[in-house]
């Protein structure tokens, strides 16, 4: 038989499987320990959260930091404008989350763990607040739930450690990094909701998953959240969606700290953590947004710029004027057309900006450029001024 | 394991003053918002006096002088 | 990035601005040094008392005012008039 | 050794010990402002800040030893550490006692800002400007020849320039670039209980 999915059993549309059933369908939650550990080194699972980081490693370090306190997040924080699967797997499969979290738990030998759910996520909330409330008394004390400011920040691993720590969801200076200092000062598991998912799954089997969950955004018929093989060719992916809706021109992949590829490459590459970071490209968090031949790109990168100038703590001064600076450079380019000057300013501002945070915002956001300018060089270099601009 | 130091600045710590690279002008330049950039790496010994200036002279404590560090794994 | 020589620009200016620095707190100190002396006197000069004794004090301070020549033969007078000043001060 | 000597040197390294204080006072408030030209780094006046308190100290002790020993007044250590302990000119005295011991603090949290850390470090340092009062305060009370021509001149223009710095420091008001943008987007991001 083939290995089992995360949204197998009844059709996710129809809302949250109850506990009874989710047991029924899966069998009782399996032991933990050094051995789920090991074996999730073996299965190679990478964090579908955005950064990829070896899920293995990460529980490694963590149990190896931990004295007996450590603490368990389940990041549903869900930040990326575009990716919805997070939310669609907690509203779904609240209680797969959940075993992967109490895994997790018994494994780092954890007293607590937290559930972040971004606070205008109201469905994913009320779900995953009546799965715990079916959990046995035990699993009740332990869990708990906090809402995240919807902001894009807020998502980063340490940010969320200060706002369970804190109750302020702002990035704070690493190292060291949550996994060796975090809640309380205590080893901290920081882990999106898909990854435990995963792991619930691969205890359960004792073998690797093989899908992974994507969110097909922009240009395509039906956009929305999709189960896929690893290596499933994008364009597949895109088929799934229902196809691109009108021509397309380039694809954007894993979000506003992901890729551009142009559309003919992006269409065979398979979708795989570990395939697309051979090819220097990221799964991220798993959006596949397809932009449309008819909207101008420079637009829409100095669109999505603005937005990630604005979403800056304002903590870190690089990141604040580095990125408001960058993103006012495309949107002159955009309005008023190119000029070189702000062509070699977006270089230079760029390599100054480059790993000047406490946290990755400014890098991500950088890179996120980068990658434009390298894909729609020409339409950087030979922009006509014109005021269309994109959210 | 050396003994070597390095500087390090605490991004959310620093406001910008820029004493620091007024004062360690060999290893520390200003960005185009006036925030210090540091050349990675060790200091060298005839440095030291003034990057320990440097760390001092700080007005919100945001440089700090710690051994070359071994690179750690960060997580998003 | 950075030409060598607007570096070594920096770092002129930095030994400068510390050369100044160090002649600035030197000059304070100085200055402070002499200024205990130089108050000290005026001190003495304005001090309260009867005109004879305050016009002798006058002459003998402003003789030696600039600084510690104050132990001058003028004791005496101080000691008494100084004296007078506490009273008058707790008055 | 001579007393007169004494009295005098007391006086005399009173009046200089105001002087620096006020300058130490206004340099730091020129810090706080960032204040920078060609030739004159933000460095200098943080520097000169630094060696001038610690100067004022110097003569601060000058003053309060020559204070102190000398047999006329006989003070006795006592007062020069606790306030409103010397039967002579009680009130004034004791300013001057308190004012040496804030500035007391505050250099010397300043010599350990590095393991008090910086927030407990500028809570101290706020303290100067309720030392710095008082020490004006002390000089024009209890200065024999406080109001001697001399003096008050000296006086009114450390009052002047200290006053001058900090009404242009509530006029700057921050000078960090970041302040107003930090504060909104954390406003926005703050989940803490009882807001």
């Amino acid at each position: 038989m083939s290995a089992p999915r995360l949204l197998d059993g009844p059709n996710p549309s129809i809302g949250p499987e109850r506990l009874a059933a989710h047991v029924r369908r899966l069998g009782p939650l399996p032991k933990g320990g050094h051995g789920l550990i090991d074996l999730l080194g073996h299965t190679g699972l990478t964090g579908r959260g955005g950064a990829g980081f070896p899920v293995g490693l990460k529980w490694k370090a963590v149990a190896a930091a931990s004295h007996g306190g450590a603490v368990v997040i389940v990041n549903g924080a869900e930040g990326e404008p575009h990716s919805k699967k997070d939310r669609h797997l907690m509203t779904s499969r609240p209680h797969l989350i959940l075993d992967g979290a109490m895994l997790a738990a018994a494994s780092l030998r954890a007293k607590q763990v937290v559930i972040s759910v971004g606070e205008d996520h109201h469905a994913a909330l009320r779900s995953m607040t009546e799965a715990i409330n079916e959990r046995s008394d035990h699993e009740r004390r332990l869990i708990r739930i906090v809402a995240a400011p919807g902001r894009y920040v807020a998502g980063d691993s340490s940010a969320t450690v200060h706002l369970v720590d804190a109750g302020i969801a702002t990035p704070t200076t690493t190292p060291p990094p949550p996994h060796e200092r975090g809640v309380g000062g205590a080893a901290t598991l920081v882990q999106n909701v898909e990854t435990l998912a995963h792991v619930a799954l691969i205890a359960r089997t004792g073998t690797a998953t093989e899908t992974v969950l994507v969110t097909v955004a922009g240009a395509v018929r039906a956009p929305g959240v999709l189960e896929v093989n690893l290596g499933t060719p994008l364009g597949e992916a895109v088929q799934l969606a229902g196809g691109p809706s009108e021509a397309a021109r380039a694809v954007m992949l894993g979000g506003y700290f992901g890729r551009w590829i142009e559309a003919a490459e992006a269409w065979s590459l398979p979708i795989d953590p570990h395939g697309l970071r051979e090819r220097g490209l990221s799964l991220g968090c798993g959006v596949i947004g397809i932009l449309p031949a008819r909207q101008c790109p420079v637009c829409e990168v100095a669109g999505i710029m603005r937005y990630l100038a604005r979403e800056s703590s304002a903590q870190c001064g690089p990141c604040f004027f580095g990125l408001r600076a960058l993103a006012d450079a495309c949107t002159r380019i955009a309005e008023r057309g190119t000029d070189p000057g702000d062509l070699q300013r977006l270089q230079r501002w760029s390599g100054e900006v480059q790993g000047r945070g406490a946290c990755k915002h400014p890098d991500g956001a950088v890179m996120f450029l980068q990658s434009a300018l390298k894909t729609f060089g020409d339409d950087f270099a030979h922009h006509p001024a014109h005021l269309r601009r994109s959210a | 394991m050396t003994k070597k130091l390095e500087l390090v600045v605490d991004r959310i710590k620093c406001d910008g003053r820029g004493l620091c690279a007024e004062i360690l002008p060999e290893r520390i330049r200003l960005d185009s918002w006036g925030y210090p950039i540091v050349t990675p790496g060790p200091l060298p010994e005839h440095l030291m006096d003034l990057a320990e200036r440097a760390v001092d002279d700080c007005p919100v404590l945001a440089i700090t002088l710690r051994r070359a560090a071994v690179q750690r794994p960060t997580t998003k | 990035m950075e030409s060598k020589n607007t570096i070594q620009d920096r770092v002129r200016a930095r030994d400068a601005a510390m050369r100044l620095l160090n002649r600035l707190t030197a000059g304070a100190a100085v200055s402070a040094v002499v200024g205990v002396g130089l108050l000290g006197a005026i001190g003495a000069y304005t001090f309260p008392g009867t005109a004879s004794t305050s016009t002798s004090t006058a002459s003998s301070s402003s003789s030696t005012s600039s600084s510690s020549g104050l132990q001058t033969s003028t004791t005496p007078v101080h000691r008494s008039s100084s004296s007078g000043v506490a009273v008058s001060g707790g008055s | 050794m001579n007393n007169t000597i004494l009295w005098y040197a007391t006086r005399g390294a009173g009046a200089v010990s105001l002087v620096l204080l006020s300058a130490v006072v206004v340099l730091g408030i020129l810090s706080v402002l960032r204040v920078q030209s060609t030739g004159w780094p933000r460095f200098l006046t943080v520097g000169l800040h630094r060696n001038l308190a610690l100067m004022t100290l110097v003569f601060l002790a000058l003053h309060i030893v020559t204070a102190v020993v000398d047999p006329f007044t006989h003070l006795g250590w006592l007062a020069a550490v606790v306030p409103f302990s010397s039967y002579y000119r009680t009130f004034w005295l004791g300013l001057g006692t308190i004012a040496f011991e804030l500035l007391l603090a505050v250099v010397l949290t300043s010599l350990v800002r590095g393991l008090i850390g910086q927030v407990a470090w500028r809570l101290v340092h706020w303290l100067t400007y309720a030392c710095w009062p008082f020490a004006v305060l002390h000089g024009a009370g209890t200065g024999t020849d406080a109001w001697s021509a001399w003096l008050f001149t000296l006086q009114a223009i450390c009052v002047g320039a200290v006053l001058a710095a900090i009404a242009y420091r509530l006029m700057a008001g921050s000078r960090d670039p970041l302040a107003r943008e930090r504060s909104s987007f954390l406003a926005d991001v703050d989940r803490r209980e009882g807001r």
